[in-house]
């Protein structure tokens, strides 16, 4: 389907304070430059008509030139091309000095064939995902791991080649537009530097955030990317495939299509609650807390719920399947839980026969009762 | 209307090429094309100083101790083996112009075993470099490289086979160079300084090669005759002019590769007698 | 009458007022630069630190100018040739100075 | 010399010309062959049928042709990358290719196109078969050079076929490493090789054009006096000449690091790839002015015969010529503003990129006075020149964004950048080259194409290019980056309108193929000078003996003396002390020599 049914865009999107900057200077060169242009446009025009020969008397003028002419339009040029000059130099001062606090709120891209991987201040790494908040300033560097790739975002204006072995980078003042809805507002992240076969693929989406989205959004609440499943090769994405395969799902289903038997409690947006356990004891659920509740469920049974999970003992799930598990928990939002086994099949080349032992479905019975 | 030239009896000269009006623009014309040409070889060789001059300013030490690994008695005679070429050729033009066959051919031929004796040392001391493993990168030996290498460890037990740092650090060990790998000096950035020797000579080499094919080319013209008209010395002048650019170019060679690492006399003399089978060998 | 612009004319002479010059000049100038080669082989080998590129460099210079003044016949070269040969390293200079600003001043003002 | 030196001689030259022209010749024209002559003279097409004789002659005018042929197949397959690149964007996920057949498809577009059309094109072809007919010489001052470096250039450009054939390249014509040196999987190397090769042809070609136009000039024939189309090509080959090494050595490095491994640029053991940048740009910006600088150069000719006008300013424009050549070295920097070169040589380069923009500033208005007062025929090589500038002017102005600090870090590698290149190369260079082509054509073969088709064709290039490259300009202003077959959908329709102009504007590069060939066969003889110019190349039959002129011509007059009744005004007006006067002596006065 034609895409351009809708209105397309004829001027990018301000989402900096830098956009507003630059687009001052564009919109002057554009002025100036569309001026000169007119007035060649003109003359030529003008001579065109009014010297077209008409008959075979016309007889041309002689002229030889005049330095006068011919030295005002090399000063008057000379003088816009300057101005141009000081004006770009204000911008890139601009551009290339940010203030301390932007430096001290640093995020952390790295290119390689074909994806980013950023990182911000808070530690939280994403694939192809810049989530900033709005009106604060920040500072981009970056390097890459194999070629040379550019770190554009044209909605800011910015961009900036990331150069194996060396560090280079770019800050912004994120602001919304008038087009920002609910407090988010999205915009494209392109490698600008040809990188090779999946140059183009090497796009991401950058995310501005108001302050209590950002909130929100750190405490993982607020999901600022409508990718209902992450697809991205993550620990959290892994964690799923994982998910899927021991079955957990079995127990631990989604609980919102009305399910009338929920055998265990659901995993939703756990992270960093408070869990109340059968003998009073609180803890916060915590990477260690989720460690521990796979490998030795018995440490902690939840007030309400039966101690029927079976232990995953290191054979069934190696440390790296567990960090990958507590990754996948931690991400999951309201309504993120796959639903019940059975009703679902495992999408991933099925259960494997390793874990039908640890298939919860006999013990839910005593469970039952 | 060209009274001027009328004067010049020009057919003693020897022919004119047809699109010219005489021999004075011939020879003013041929001049102009090869000093053009040589401006097009300064830029060349200056491209290849600028990348080579930018390392070094990032990493003087490295390059120094690369220098040092180089085998500065074969440079040091190949200097004076090139200057002679030039005296030879710049003889040659002498006898041409006044018309004596028998010493333009004699000194065409002084300048090409000259130059031939510079390649052949050159080799030799690439081959000596091969034979330290002294070869930046991942290359893969080929068998009798490899061979080679064995033969040489013979000697010196602590060579090992297409390991550049390694080999680096023996063979500096030996030219007695003070500095300590990874402190004083990082191996793979000597690896840096190796592809400019390795490149900057090799293009030194390849402008040698054609300018000895055009000497034997002339060669065999003097032979002809070709250069019995007097005018004619214009070509041997033209050859000359490429022959001294090359020597020109040896001359920023030596210092800029050879002579920027700490050597000494004594050690450039060894070096040398090792390289032309005189030395005692030790550490070889 | 002629036009002095007709090139033909203009070097119709230069094959006669072009000379070449006897073996004694080219031995005397042979003889500068062995000695200057021999200079530039002291320095190389002597213990000078920092400063011995300079001079070896230098001195290459000076070899290159008198090979170059002499055999390669700058000597009466005309203005054209010169101003070739200056055009030539002009703009190889043009290249050092640019590219190394940028290896000398890179880690300035870095953000 | 002094004025009153050539007021005599034009005076003995003016009262000999023969009948009354409403244009003065620079030289005496001889007397056109009668037909019955002209079937029995010897001209450089028919003195000798034998393959042979083609393939290994030392007229520069055959060896032109030669690059003719070679050129227009080239251009053909540099088109069809074109085509097919514009046909993968007309959806937002490729119509047609797959991602790596379309980086091939670009990086062939690019390479043919520079190294094997744009560079070549004019110099070899135009500037083979002008320079010596307008320098009154009988041949260039190195004919086997000449020849040689037809061959050479032949033989590199091979080597960029073979890497098509075997699989093409995918690194841009830029060849950045370290993608080119260690990540690309392509013919690296055979692409460096033809870069290399095709590199030393334009050396040698650039040598002998610097020699013709030093040495080669016939009595009377100043500097003040040279064509300005003579004036462009000799700095022209000044780029080439100083450029091309630089980036042969860059090659070569490349080469080493790709074969062995570790190379020069390579950051693992230290090296940088912002150095390759640096020597890369320090030829290739200087290279974009070589495949302008011609360009303009016909623009001079064409302008001037078609306006009836002297040019304006004809110092100026010889001057500026010679300026863009010398500052076009100064300013590469300003493509590496991003790349992370230093901050304090990025504004270096920006303000000289600054003062390059004013040459081009300077010609476009002196074009522009040109017309003014003349009596303009709209033929099609005039249709093409207007087209140049029309064009070229947008081109120029585009380039100040590019230039400009502040500007350049969005619109850097956008398809601003893109529409801005092709404004300026084939916006300028190709229409320069079908003026050229049209305007010579009838001096090239002795014969008339038709009027009216090559006026319909230049209308159509024009609306056609223009159409094309327009909406680039908006879709690379809202970022979106160059060399990308997919692409978000909000840019489609921009992509779909370039599209459909791409086709329309192909359709304009066909035509000439047909009616030009077609007037080889039914075209009326052109005579020798249909357009009435006062080059010397149009004095002398067309098509012109093996060795240019019956004599040695002798030039008494500037270029471009159209706006006077006959030679005897001229006369009149150099005595008499006008204005005119004093610009006249100062311009026939200037022969320095350098």
């Amino acid at each position: 389907m034609f895409a351009f049914m809708e209105t397309p865009p004829i001027l990018p999107l301000q989402a900096s304070e830098f956009a507003r900057q630059y687009d001052l200077l564009f919109w002057y060169t554009m002025a100036v430059t569309m001026t000169g242009g007119a007035v060649v446009y003109a003359l030529l025009i003008y001579c065109c008509f009014r010297f077209a020969k008409r008959s075979e008397a016309d007889r041309p003028m002689r002229i030889l030139g005049s330095t006068k002419l011919e030295l005002i339009w090399t000063v008057i040029p000379l003088f816009f091309f300057l101005s141009f000059f000081v004006w770009g130099v204000r911008v890139w001062d601009y551009a290339i000095n940010p203030p301390k606090e932007a430096s001290d709120r640093e995020y952390f891209a790295v290119g390689k064939q074909w994806m980013w991987k950023v990182q911000d201040p808070e530690g939280l790494r994403h694939i192809n995902e810049l989530t900033v908040k709005v009106d604060t300033p920040m500072k981009m560097t970056g390097t890459s791991e194999d070629v040379i790739h550019d770190f554009g975002i044209p909605a800011f204006r910015s961009k900036f080649d990331v150069v194996p072995g060396r560090y280079t980078a770019a800050w912004y003042i994120p602001r919304f537009t008038d087009k920002a809805k609910g407090g988010i507002e999205t915009h494209h992240l392109f490698c600008d530097q040809y990188c090779g076969q999946g140059h183009s693929q090497m796009v991401g989406k950058v995310h501005v955030l108001s302050a209590e989205n950002y909130e929100n959004w750190q405490a993982g609440i607020f999901r600022s990317t409508d990718k209902k499943k992450p697809v991205d090769g993550s620990p959290a994405w892994q964690g799923r495939i994982l998910f899927h395969k021991l079955q957990c799902n079995g127990c631990h289903f989604n609980q919102q299509v009305g399910d009338p038997s929920p055998k265990a409690p659901s995993l939703e947006m756990i992270a960093g609650t408070v869990r109340e356990m059968a003998d009073g004891k609180r803890f916060t659920a915590d990477d260690q807390y989720i460690y521990n509740a796979i490998r030795n469920p018995s440490m902690h049974i939840r007030t309400g719920w039966q101690a029927i999970m079976p232990a995953f003992h290191i054979g069934l799930a190696t440390e790296n399947d567990l960090y990958n598990l507590t990754q996948y928990i931690k991400s999951l939002r309201n309504g993120d839980l796959p639903y019940r086994t059975d009703k679902s099949p495992a999408p991933i080349g099925g259960a494997p026969k390793s874990s039908q032992g640890t298939a919860p479905a006999p013990a839910t019975k005593e469970g039952g009762k | 209307m060209t009274t001027d030239n009328a004067t010049v009896p020009e057919t003693s000269y020897g022919p004119v090429a047809h699109h010219f009006n005489n021999m004075g623009q011939q020879h003013a014309t041929v001049r102009l094309g090869m000093w053009l040409f040589l401006v097009t070889e300064i830029l060349f060789f200056g491209a290849a100083f600028v990348a080579y001059t930018a390392y070094r300013i990032w990493y003087p030490k490295d390059f120094e101790a690369g220098s040092a690994a180089l085998n500065a008695g074969i440079a040091s005679v190949n200097t004076f083996l090139l200057l002679i070429s030039s005296l030879t050729v710049t003889l040659a033009i002498r006898c041409a112009y006044v018309g004596n066959r028998k010493g333009l051919i004699r000194n065409l031929i002084l300048t090409t075993l000259l130059g031939t004796v510079f390649l052949g040392l050159k080799a030799r001391e690439y081959q000596l470099d091969y034979v330290e493993g002294l070869i930046p990168g991942n290359v893969a030996l080929t068998k009798e490289a490899a061979e080679n290498v064995l033969r040489a460890r013979a000697d010196n037990p602590n060579l090992v086979v297409n390991n550049f740092n390694e080999n680096l650090k023996v063979v500096l060990k030996h030219n007695g160079f003070q500095g300590v790998p990874g402190k004083d000096y990082d191996p793979s950035r000597v690896q840096l300084f190796f592809m400019f020797y390795y490149g900057i000579t090799g293009l030194h080499v390849l402008h040698m090669v054609i300018g000895l094919g055009l000497l034997s080319w002339q060669i065999v013209l003097a032979m002809m005759g070709f250069f019995d008209f007097k005018s004619r010395y214009i070509y041997v002048e033209t050859l000359s002019l490429y022959w001294h650019f090359v020597d020109m170019v040896w001359m920023f060679v030596l210092p800029l590769l050879y002579l920027c690492g700490p050597h000494t006399f004594g050690q450039a003399v060894e070096q040398f007698k090792l390289a032309i089978g005189l030395g005692s060998g030790s550490g070889h | 009458m002629t036009t002095p612009t007709n090139s033909s004319e203009r070097h119709a002479d230069e094959f006669l007022s072009h000379t070449v010059p006897p073996t004694s000049t080219t031995l005397t100038v042979f003889a500068a630069l062995v000695g200057l080669a021999m200079l530039a082989l002291l320095i190389g080998f002597s213990e000078l630190g920092p400063i011995k590129v300079l001079a070896s460099l230098g001195c290459a210079t000076v070899q290159a100018c008198v090979l170059g003044y002499f055999f390669m016949e700058l000597k009466q070269a005309d203005k054209l040739t010169w101003l070739v040969v200056a055009s030539g390293f002009f703009f190889t200079g043009i290249q050092f100075v640019f590219t190394l600003t940028d290896y000398l001043t890179r880690h300035l003002g870095v953000l | 010399m002094t004025a009153t030196e050539t007021q005599t001689e034009t005076i003995r030259v003016a009262t000999t010309t023969p009948g009354p022209l409403d244009y003065t010749p620079q030289m005496v024209p001889p007397p056109e062959p009668t037909d019955a002559e002209d079937a029995t003279r010897k001209n450089y097409l028919n003195y000798d049928y034998s393959l042979f004789g083609w393939l290994f002659t030392l007229d520069h005018k055959r060896i032109a042709l030669m690059y003719l042929a070679a050129v227009s197949v080239f251009f053909l397959f540099g088109a069809i990358a074109a085509g097919l690149i514009r046909t993968n964007l007309i959806t937002p996920t490729g119509a047609i290719l797959e991602l790596d057949q379309y980086n091939k498809a670009f990086t062939a577009h690019g390479t043919i196109m520079l190294f094997l059309f744009l560079i070549p094109v004019i110099p070899g072809v135009l500037g083979n078969f002008l320079i010596p007919l307008m320098v009154g010489a009988k041949d260039m001052a190195f004919p086997k050079l000449n020849l040689a470096s037809f061959y050479v250039w032949f033989f590199g450009a091979l080597f960029f076929v073979y890497q098509l054939l075997v699989g093409g390249l995918d690194t841009g014509w830029t060849l950045y490493p370290p993608y080119s040196s260690k990540y690309s999987h392509t013919n690296v190397l055979y692409a460096g090789l033809g870069i290399f090769i095709t590199g030393f042809s334009s050396i040698l070609t650039a040598i002998n054009i610097i020699a013709t136009v030093h040495k080669m000039r016939c009595p009377g024939m100043t500097w003040g006096r040279l064509p300005l189309f003579v004036w462009a090509m000799y700095a022209t080959s000044i780029i080439q000449l100083l450029g091309t090494p630089v980036l042969a050595v860059t090659v070569v490095m490349l080469a080493i690091e790709r074969l062995f491994g570790v190379g020069i640029f390579d950051p693992s053991i230290g090296g940088d790839p912002l150095l390759f940048q640096h020597m890369f740009w320090f030829y290739s910006h200087p290279a974009v002015y070589i495949m302008i600088l011609p360009g303009m150069g016909v623009i001079n000719e064409v302008l001037t015969c078609f306006s009836r006008k002297n040019i304006f300013g004809y110092k100026a424009v010889a001057w500026s010529s010679v300026g863009i050549a010398l500052v076009g070295f100064l300013v590469w920097g300003h493509h590496m503003f991003l790349a992370g070169q230093g901050y304090y040589l990025s504004m270096v380069f920006a303000l000289l990129t600054m003062l390059v923009a004013v040459p081009s500033a300077i010609k476009v208005f002196n074009w522009t006075a040109t017309l003014y007062g003349g009596v303009i025929t709209f033929s099609a090589p005039m249709i093409f020149a207007l087209g140049f500038i029309l064009l070229f002017t947008v081109g120029g102005l585009t380039g100040l964004f590019l230039g400009t600090l502040g500007s350049d870090i969005h619109l850097h590698d956008t398809y601003f950048v893109i529409a801005h290149f092709h404004y300026t190369m084939v916006g300028g260079m190709m229409f320069a080259w079908q003026a050229g082509l049209h305007f010579w054509w009838p001096k090239i073969t002795g014969r008339l194409y038709s009027d009216f088709w090559s006026r319909l064709a230049a209308i159509v290039m024009l609306v056609g290019f223009a159409l094309t490259f327009l909406p680039q300009f908006v879709v690379g202003y809202l970022g979106m980056p160059r060399r990308y077959p997919n692409y978000p959908p909000e840019f489609q329709i921009y992509n779909v309108l370039s599209t459909a102009a791409a086709y329309v504007q192909g359709l304009g590069y066909a035509m000439p193929i047909f009616y030009l060939t077609a007037s080889l066969f039914f075209g009326k003889k052109a005579g020798n000078n249909p357009y009435r110019a006062t080059g010397l190349e149009w004095q002398t039959n067309s098509p012109p003996e093996p060795h240019n002129f019956p004599e040695t011509p002798t030039v008494y007059f500037q270029p471009y003396e159209y706006g006077v009744k006959d030679g005897l005004s001229v006369v009149e007006k150099l005595n008499s002390g006008t204005k005119s006067d004093g610009a006249q002596t100062k311009t026939v006065g200037a022969t320095s020599d350098h």
